[in-house]
């Protein structure tokens, strides 16, 4: 039997939905993502949103929350609330305060540490989350480079949801996003703890851009066509 | 410490300096101009004296009841008049369980000022028995969600509250003039509150270095405001309370813009809860009609009274 | 009632737009770090000021600027009746919060990151105008206090009897149940900061009151500021070289 | 009058407001036109380009004073000299101060400063004088150096980032104060001076002028420079058998003569005196005072009294007047 025999892929599911019966597979090893756990011979789904399957043997279950489950490797916005000789606290929409390293900036020695006050705002990468402990970030890439990752400068950060962020960074393009950057010029920073930052020349642009984007959540493709098609035509 | 940090919210310098340049080019973060109000919505609960209103993503629901008290010493034939302010900790992080903040009862104090010492509510005519039975009126208000501006919204749902309260009818009989009845609502329709005038609370924040004005801030402005400014007016044209407690300084000039602007929302927003209270009205009748449809003898009662 | 007589004096005898006698005296408190009394006619304010300290509770320190905290109080003998009141009541929480907010419109907080300034304000008499008197007095505690300020913050209240407008109401004036406007103002700046009321009051008369107690709240500045400037060369003439 | 709760006589009254007046005439040309209160703008040519410092703001193109105190100038440099307040720390001031807490590698101290300052255990020198890394035996000793409300005596080192105050004591002259008192007064009356530390031979006294206002008067302490910093090569053996044979001598040691005792408060009765008129605290004043009681035959107690604070009030107009004719 196929490992995507689930007919559950690509549904919604809630807690407590048996998505496979590990008795009817032959040998063989999964790997489960958030929102999925092992009970006994079944899989269970602990968390409300869509099944999703990536060949050859992972599901996880994909939803769109608030609040953001840190996870290395994903590039959030983060607000700075604190500094401590060692560590910048930030907020990155987390269950607890993240870490961001005095040092982890390109090149960062003891002598040139940023200084960061109160609600800046920062591009960041979670370098480690484990239970029980501060997630870590940096302002480096892999190689030591301070790539994107650092202070964004004016603009607004607009709150969205995780799902929000994640249609925005998925390709193809967000429809709404490709069709005003068609349109306007204008800066974007997604993170995926579902903040994201616009910039542009004008004030009004940023505004637009962000409460179209943030509205366009609660539409369905058709109606965000509708939607875009309509805001494009007021804009001229 | 952490756990501080953890609940309360930072405004990131970002957004404090871009609502400031946005309002020099005259245009704020939820696309309003600084001028605008947000979306008022009044809707009534079953039962009378009950309203939700919601403003923008601001949502307060007021509820009036009525008791029967013995009155004051000092005023023996006029009704009490109390407001109590909940702040639910479910409406913003920031709140905390238990005993209300500074800023609940600051909200409850302007309410209370404009609705009570500006005699909006004829407390007079809830004598029943002078010196020994009064009506004693109690409002509360919840704060279910607070996204800003929570003293205006406040204000508006107790207003519409009160305007949706019925008590029911007392007559005072015997020899003595002593004894009391009370009308069950199905005998004798319930009498609403003679409400002389509306005060309407309408409040401006002051933002940024030139202290540029808006009206109806989100908690985003409010977290960025240096100073606010509340005046509660009737259509009248009086004033009924103005609260400005501290914060940055303003041009008295500037006060008495906002108080012309206020006084031209005011009868927007008075108009507004009028027509709800007046349609939630009609509907009420026609609800009393169906129910009293099966007796007809009760049901011309309730007509007549209606 | 008759508040003003056909004559144009009040019930104490002063003219409408008089205001009552102000008495001013620094350094009440010895332990303070900033003390001072206040009076308006027969209203009669104590504050001090404590700081800027250390925060008391960490939790409450703030990285960017002081902490501002005010307790206002009323002295069980300061009214006719003598009574017990229940601290923290509904009323004194709200003018705690305007004191504080009104402060802290006019203290540099961003110069005392980490710390926390208390200010104490307490009425030992209460005939009218507390809530001016006690600001009054906060402003002078923090003058002399050493705490860095922008500016004075000043305040008068005015009122709306008999279709006159009067000055600086006393008790029996202000509980005559007629409209009572508070007004704080920062007199360099000529701003109004604190400004409250309450009954009802047209618009255009409004103005007028508010006018009013603004020019109370420029004489009352002007007294204050003798009375620093007095002190500060007292002080440094004692000291000498 | 600030601070004057004595009850005064008439005639003291009036000597006393004559003397007073005499100071004021004494001082009044040079400033009175440079006291400022909150708000006042402070004359400027804009032209020269003015560095603002303490105490000023511009606000609206002016300078404005944001407290009360005296203008002063310097070079481009305008800023307001505060009086009544709390102290303004500047690196290399000696301070008393008193130990709040006891917190990992650092004590927490009270030197009326809008916050807590550190001394970190490693900017002091160890009893034992050598220079050396700090153990974490060091750090379970801290309270066998300083505890809680000891009376301490340190410099100021630094500002730290986030605007709190570092300490240091790395001399042999700073430390642990003991056998003595020490008083509180307004730190506007302490000056800044080149020598804080005095010897007080004839009375046996050491007086700390803490820039913080902080007043140390005590018994005097012979400073011994440890010999042990000399001989750095056989430490620790002698310095326990030190420590423990000092126990008994170092009993007979603290024990402070009555006389002493004495000095101790006629001193620090001399200083209060001199706050509550609000006269600048030197080391010539208070002894000119000490002087003045003893030869006036007062009791330690006398001192606090009327007649005396009119006398020191009457001397001091006495002194600034021959002093200012002198310069002249």
């Amino acid at each position: 039997m196929e490992a995507s025999s689930s007919k559950f892929v690509d549904q919604l599911v809630v807690p407590g939905d048996v998505i496979l019966d590990l008795s009817n597979l032959s040998n063989q090893t999964l790997k489960l993502g958030g929102g999925l756990r092992q009970d006994g011979d079944s899989i269970c789904v602990m968390k409300a949103g869509k099944l999703r399957f990536m060949k050859p043997n992972k599901y996880w279950v994909e939803s769109s929350q608030k609040r953001y489950v840190p996870s290395a490797g994903d590039n959030v916005l983060g607000v700075v609330v604190d500094t401590k000789p060692e560590n910048f606290l930030v907020d990155i929409k987390g269950p607890a305060i993240a870490f961001l390293p005095v040092l982890s900036f390109e090149g960062g020695t003891r002598r040139n540490i940023p200084k960061f006050e109160v609600g800046t705002l920062l591009y960041v990468r979670v370098v480690s989350a484990n239970t029980g402990m501060n997630p870590e970030l940096s302002c480096m890439d892999a190689n030591g480079k301070a790539a994107e990752y650092g202070i964004l400068k004016d603009g607004y950060m607009f709150e969205s949801s995780t799902g929000l962020s994640r249609a925005l960074l998925s390709s193809p393009p967000h429809p709404v996003l490709e069709g005003l950057g068609k349109k306007l010029s204008f800066e974007i920073a997604v993170g995926i703890n579902g903040r994201f930052w616009v910039n542009a020349s004008q004030s009004s642009t940023v505004i637009l851009v962000g409460n179209a984007i943030q509205k366009s959540e609660s539409l369905s493709m058709v109606q965000q066509k509708i939607y875009l098609e309509k805001l494009l035509k007021s804009i001229q | 410490m952490e756990q501080r940090l953890a609940n309360s919210f930072t405004v990131t310098v970002n957004e404090t300096k871009f609502i400031e340049n946005a309002l020099i080019s005259d245009i704020r973060v939820d696309g309003r101009r600084p001028f605008d109000y947000r979306n008022l919505i009044i809707r009534f609960g079953s039962e009378d004296g009950s309203s939700e209103v919601q403003l923008g993503r601001t949502q307060v629901i007021a509820f009036v009841t009525g008791q029967l008290v013995q009155p004051y010493r000092d005023r023996p034939n006029e009704g009490t008049f109390a407001i109590y302010t909940e702040f639910s900790p479910m409406a913003d992080p920031s709140f905390e369980p238990g005993r209300p903040g500074d800023s609940a009862i600051e909200l409850g104090r302007i309410v209370d000022r404009g609705l009570r010492e500006s005699r909006a509510v004829d407390t007079e005519s809830l004598c029943v028995i002078a010196g020994k039975l009064v009506w004693s009126i109690r409002i509360d208000l919840h704060i279910i969600d607070n996204g800003g501006n929570l003293v205006d919204a406040a204000n508006i749902s107790a207003l519409a509250a009160l305007s949706t309260f019925r008590r029911p009818e007392c007559t005072v009989e015997g020899e003595d003039g002593q004894e009391l009845i009370i009308h069950p609502p199905d005998v004798r329709e319930p009498l609403p509150l003679i409400i002389h005038h509306f005060p309407v609370a309408v409040t401006f924040g002051f933002i940024g270095k030139e202290n540029i004005v808006v009206i109806d801030p989100t908690h985003h402005e409010e977290a960025v405001m240096g100073g606010s400014l509340t005046v509660t007016l009737n259509t009248n044209g009086d004033v009924c309370a103005i609260q400005k407690a501290g914060g940055d300084g303003v041009l008295q000039s500037v006060i008495m813009q906002c108080l012309r602007i206020a006084s031209v929302k005011a009868g927007d927003i008075t108009s507004k809860i009028k027509n709800a209270v007046e349609s939630y009205n009609t509907q009420r009748s026609l609800r009393k009609i169906k129910r009293h449809n099966p007796s007809s003898t009760v049901s011309n009662v309730a007509k007549h009274h209606a | 009632m008759e508040f003003v007589s056909p004559e144009g004096l009040r019930l104490d005898g002063r003219r409408p737009m008089e205001m009552r006698q102000l008495r001013a005296e620094l350094g009440a408190v010895s332990r303070a770090d900033g003390s001072a009394i206040f009076e308006m006619g027969n209203t009669k304010v104590i504050a001090a000021v404590y700081g800027p300290r250390e925060v008391q509770h960490r939790g409450q320190q703030l990285n960017d600027k002081a902490l501002i905290r005010c307790e206002y109080t009323m002295a069980n003998f300061s009214t006719g009746d003598r009574m017990r009141r229940p601290k923290g009541d509904r009323r004194s929480t709200e003018i705690s919060l305007v004191i504080r907010q009104t402060m802290e419109a006019c203290i540099m907080t961003h110069l005392m990151p980490h710390s926390q300034i208390d200010i104490f304000v307490q009425v030992l008499q209460a005939d009218g105008g507390t809530r001016s008197a006690c600001i009054n007095a906060a402003t002078l505690a923090l003058a002399d206090a050493g705490i860095p300020m922008c500016d004075l913050v000043t305040s008068c209240s005015a009122g709306y009897l008999n279709t006159t407008p009067l000055l600086d109401l006393n008790y029996v004036e202000d509980s005559a149940g007629g409209p009572d406007v508070t007004v704080g103002i920062l007199p360099k700046l000529d701003k109004v900061t604190l400004l409250q009321m309450d009954a009802k009051l047209p618009m255009d008369i409004f103005e007028n009151v508010m006018q009013l107690a603004t020019e109370g709240c420029k004489a009352v500045a002007n007294y204050i500021r003798e009375v620093l400037m007095e002190n500060t060369k007292q002080l440094e003439n004692r000291r000498g070289v | 009058m600030r601070g004057m709760e004595l009850p005064l006589n008439h005639t003291q009254k009036l000597r006393l407001q004559k003397a007073l007046e005499s100071l004021e005439s004494l001082s009044s040309v040079t400033n009175s036109n440079a006291s400022v209160t909150v708000a006042d703008s402070i004359p400027v040519n804009q032209e020269d380009g003015v560095l603002k410092g303490h105490g000023t703001t511009e606000l609206e193109g002016e300078v404005v004073a944001t407290v009360c105190g005296v203008i002063e100038r310097v070079n481009k440099l305008v800023y307001v000299r505060t009086l009544r307040a709390r102290y303004k720390p500047e690196v290399g001031d000696i301070i008393v101060g008193r130990v709040i807490e006891v917190a990992p590698k650092r004590w927490r101290l009270e030197i009326n400063f809008s916050q807590d300052a550190v001394l970190m255990l490693s900017s002091m020198n160890l009893p034992d004088g050598i220079q050396r890394r700090r153990t974490a035996v060091d750090e379970l000793n801290m309270r066998s150096i300083f505890e809680e409300d000891d009376v301490i005596c340190a410099e100021v080192r630094d500002f730290m980032r986030d605007g709190s105050l570092q300490l240091q004591a790395r001399s042999q002259k700073y430390g642990k104060l003991e056998r003595g008192q020490m008083l509180t007064i307004s730190p506007y009356l302490v000056k800044r001076r080149k020598q804080h530390f005095h010897h007080l031979e004839q009375y046996g006294i050491d007086l700390i002028l803490g820039c913080n206002g902080f007043i140390w008067v005590g018994e005097h302490v012979e400073i011994k420079d440890n010999m042990i910093e000399d001989e750095p090569t056989k430490p620790d053996s002698k310095n326990k058998k030190s420590q423990i044979s000092t126990t008994l001598e170092e009993q007979e040691e603290t024990y402070t003569t009555l006389e002493t005792r004495q000095n101790i408060c006629r001193i620090a009765n001399a200083i209060r005196v001199l706050t509550t008129l609000g006269f600048s605290i030197t080391l010539d004043v208070i002894l000119e005072i000490v002087d003045l009681s003893t030869k006036k035959g007062l009791d330690i107690h006398e001192m606090l009294g009327a007649e005396f604070c009119v006398l020191v009030a009457e001397k001091e107009a006495e002194r600034r007047s021959v002093s200012t004719r002198r310069k002249r």
